[in-house]
């Protein structure tokens, strides 16, 4: 199990929602196939509220792992707690840091994330309500 | 680890055989062994148990006893090997190796570039093995040595290594052969091809890990590895780990007398991974089908990313490695040189998975990694991005 | 070998200690670690037990974990310091060493200056010190290393380290130090002690033969010892001797917990052995009579020589060493350089043995040995056309 | 026991016919103490008969046993007999051969042994029996 906690083998093994949400209400993606890791997020989302967070991953256990534990993070918080989730939540829901070299893991799902929000944000709910989120300063990075 | 957990990953390193531990104890008690520098009856017993050893190591190659040098691992015969035949002429300054040497080799050949030789690397077709007439082509008057992986840790090639000795023994130039993976899973006579040197390792054929070898035909004067106390006859000096060379002996000479089962053991298994696995939905093959070693099944797997995969496996219970163990444990995965060079897309060669299985490896447990490979894979490829766009 | 054999011959090498054995035979088993660099749980478990070793080896100096490195032994250690250290900068071709080191040292060292590298050969007086003075004005403003033998492996004397280091600092001239005999006889501490890099050997503090560690400084830079799977950080190509490497821990956090006891044990011993010894007639006793290693006991028998005295010891249950036991088992014998150095006639050099007890030699032992030595040298001065001359 | 076989070991430590005979009939030395090994052979002849010898050597085991069993074989024998016995004699005696590198203890016992007779023979038989020894063509080496 490699220097990995059993936490990510467990999410490795048992992933949470998996799979694609069939028209979400935001697509998002990150990473290079050929560099390795791929994430792909997507939302569904109903009143501010994260109603459904699916995602895959092609990559190491740990992009695998961080996708599960984040997915399972944000499904059922409102948008703006599940922006301010951070690299280190998720390290602490996966039994601490991540083996070092592994970081990246991190970066790749909230990207894929993040980028689910800001589809949703720009097809549905416009130009203000990204401008009123941006103004709360919250930084998912 | 559970009880029952399945060890399909020979070509990293094997599990100690209990014959071989039965003959180390001995040298790791407290009334054991000396120093086999030593005069006494404590050295004289270390010395006899070295020299015995020499016996078995040389009898599988079909060297000469004063042929084989003791050393501390496969990564130490390489180095020794190179470096010291690209010092034996000094206005020699051209290496010839292929493209898919062990990292022992490679990086030793690297170091050696660094310093001014030049280099000519054969190329591999895609199924991995140099074209001799290639081979031939790259040796030249001012050729140092060539150096050949006889078999691919990786994907498992055996190359013609007998023709490629015969190509640099008509030219007069030094082969150094890497037979880690090959010893004890083909029949190997140094008297009658003309390799120069020869790099073995305990640990790959069920002896303890750090102990090695290096075959040095006759007449061939190498550089020390190391300076010190003088032994192994100048050549590599230092306290010797008689234990642990004991230990190799005896690995060696059980090697040599099953050779013919074992082989014919691990290709039934070997046959059934691959049959069973290519069955499976887009899961290609690297390396020759027949011409490889009897326990190598190396996979590349469609929208599986190679160290996940393992992982899974190994909470499967199953241990199987992913490229080349050496490079496997680096922080960033990067993609195998060796599938680079047999022409494949680096995706694939992220993809990649190498099932080595050994001599105690059972049928059953074959059937019973199948199984769980094909979860594995159905439930890594359901996360994958990549694949969930084909089916 | 007869139960009741008695071995002080420790400055060879030292039996194994049964707790190290405990901890290698999980690693020794046919369900046993897997190679270190494997993704796997057997490759997890490996490296798990490697990195808790070097915890212990880091202990025992006082280094951090990450200035250890893993190495085949002391030879190989110094080897690679000594290399090591002569390539950081191309510019300095200076050495400085003590005339009495170790071979490992000696003949890295004569391999540089034939390689262009000026030597300056540091003298000792007769009890083996050399003198901090001429090691000050020795260093160059081009001198590209030290290298001190701590603690000699023949007559056992102690330099004083700490001030030759603290000189080597002031100057700026980085310090290698062989610890091999030493480490777990004294309390070292290299946070303190301004040493570059220091050499260990497991075998000679109750571990496997075949391990060894360099420590190196963090901050500096060495060249890699092989080239290859990248390994020990790159510096140390080549699978780890799991086993062996996790022997060496447990070995070492033993010395480390029991340096105390063991040095106080070893002392009254060998100080029994020393009076004992010279209340026979014509014996002296090499190195500083105090400032030596707790378990040594170096002595010059007039009229006898040196292989037959320990042969014949050996025929009485006894082993003991010959001068240096790595040069011992050479078919010439030649006086050992270091007797010479110290300023010793060769006949007397030529009738040197080495009695070096450890941490399980028994009084009882000692007293047994006095009576066969005395017999020995008794019936062997019978024999010497010599000795007989005096008496 | 070293790379020696039993039989050297058993002469080191049990040797036959140590020290040195009052008044010999012979005194031969060889070897040189720098360099490590010296042997002294005393002989007492009587009627071209060896009635005695005896030996001290300084030097390694091998050379203590091959003076051993050298004068174990000479004792007894004719003059003739006895300065025919080669160094495959004393190597036969010893259990075989001795290990690579330790040949030179058999030179060294030889050559004390042949001094002593060549002093016997200079001092009391006088140059004719010299003379008539060497028809012979003995040659001890
Ligand atoms: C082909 C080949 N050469 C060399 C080596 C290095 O041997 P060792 O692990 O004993 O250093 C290996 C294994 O790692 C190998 O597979
Ligand atoms: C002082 C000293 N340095 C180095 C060595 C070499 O260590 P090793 O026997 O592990 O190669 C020894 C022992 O032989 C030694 O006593």
């Amino acid at each position: 199990m490699s220097n990995y906690k059993p936490q990510v083998v467990e999410h490795l093994v048992r992933p949470y929602n998996v799979g694609e949400i069939g028209s979400p209400s935001g697509i998002g993606e990150s990473g290079e196939a050929t560099c390795g890791d791929v994430a792909r997020f997507t939302v569904r989302i109903s009143k501010a509220y994260v109603e459904d967070a699916r995602y895959k991953v092609y990559g190491c256990a740990a992009s695998i792992a961080a996708g599960s534990a984040l997915s399972k993070m944000v499904r059922g918080r409102s948008l703006i707690e599940a922006a301010k989730v951070s690299k280190l939540d998720i390290e602490n829901a996966l039994g601490g840091p991540l083996p070092v070299g592994k970081e990246h893991a991190l970066v790749l799902v909230l990207d894929a994330l993040h980028k689910a929000f800001e589809d949703y944000w720009n097809k549905e709910a416009g130009a203000r309500l990204v401008e009123g989120y941006r103004g709360y300063e919250v930084s998912g990075e | 680890m559970p009880n029952d957990y399945v060890y399909l990953d020979h070509a990293a390193t094997t599990p100690l055989d209990e014959r071989v531990l039965d003959v180390m104890l001995p040298h790791l008690s407290r009334v054991a062994s000396g120093n086999p520098s030593s005069l006494h009856t404590p050295g004289a017993v270390a010395r006899e148990a070295i020299e015995e050893a020499r016996e078995s190591v040389a009898r599988l190659v079909g060297a000469w006893p004063d042929e084989i040098v003791f050393t501390s691992g496969g990564t130490e015969s390489d180095n020794m090997a190179v470096l010291g035949l690209a010092s034996v002429d000094p206005r020699k300054k051209h290496l010839v190796v292929s493209a898919i040497e062990h990292p022992a080799v490679r990086g030793t050949v690297e170091h050696l570039e660094a310093k001014g030789y030049e280099v000519t690397r054969i190329g591999v077709d895609m199924d991995g093995f140099i074209s001799p007439g290639c081979f031939a082509d790259a040796l030249r008057q001012d050729t140092a040595l060539a150096a050949v992986l006889w078999a691919s840790n990786e994907v498992g090639t055996l190359q013609p290594i007998e023709q490629l000795a015969e190509i640099c023994c008509e030219k007069g130039v030094p082969l150094h052969a890497d037979a880690v993976q090959v010893a004890g899973r083909t029949s190997m006579d140094v008297s009658r091809v003309p390799i120069s040197t020869l790099a073995l390792s305990a640990h790959k054929l069920y002896g303890p890990q750090g102990v090695g070898a290096l075959y040095v035909r006759r007449g061939i004067k190498l550089r020390p590895a190391f300076f010190g106390g003088g032994q192994e006859k100048g050549l590599r000096s230092g306290t010797e780990n008689v234990a642990g060379i004991a230990g190799f002996g005896v690995a060696a000479r059980c090697a040599f007398d099953e050779l013919e089962e074992r082989v014919a053991h691990e290709e039934t298994l070997r046959n059934t991974l691959i049959r069973g696995t290519l069955e499976m939905p887009c899961i290609h093959l690297n390396g020759h089908r027949k011409r490889r070693l009897s326990n190598n099944v190396h996979l590349s797997v469609e929208g599986v990313e190679a160290e996940s995969l393992v992982l899974f496996l190994d909470a499967l219970g199953y241990a199987v490695g992913s490229g080349s163990a050496c490079a496997s444990n680096s922080a960033n995965h990067k993609a195998s040189p060796v599938l680079l060079a047999m022409g494949r897309p680096e995706k694939e060669a992220l993809s990649a998975v190498r099932v080595t299985v050994g001599k105690d490896t059972t049928q059953v447990q074959i059937r019973g990694f199948l199984e769980a490979f094909s979860v594995a894979i159905a439930q890594l490829r359901e996360l994958s991005p990549l694949y969930a766009s084909k089916s």
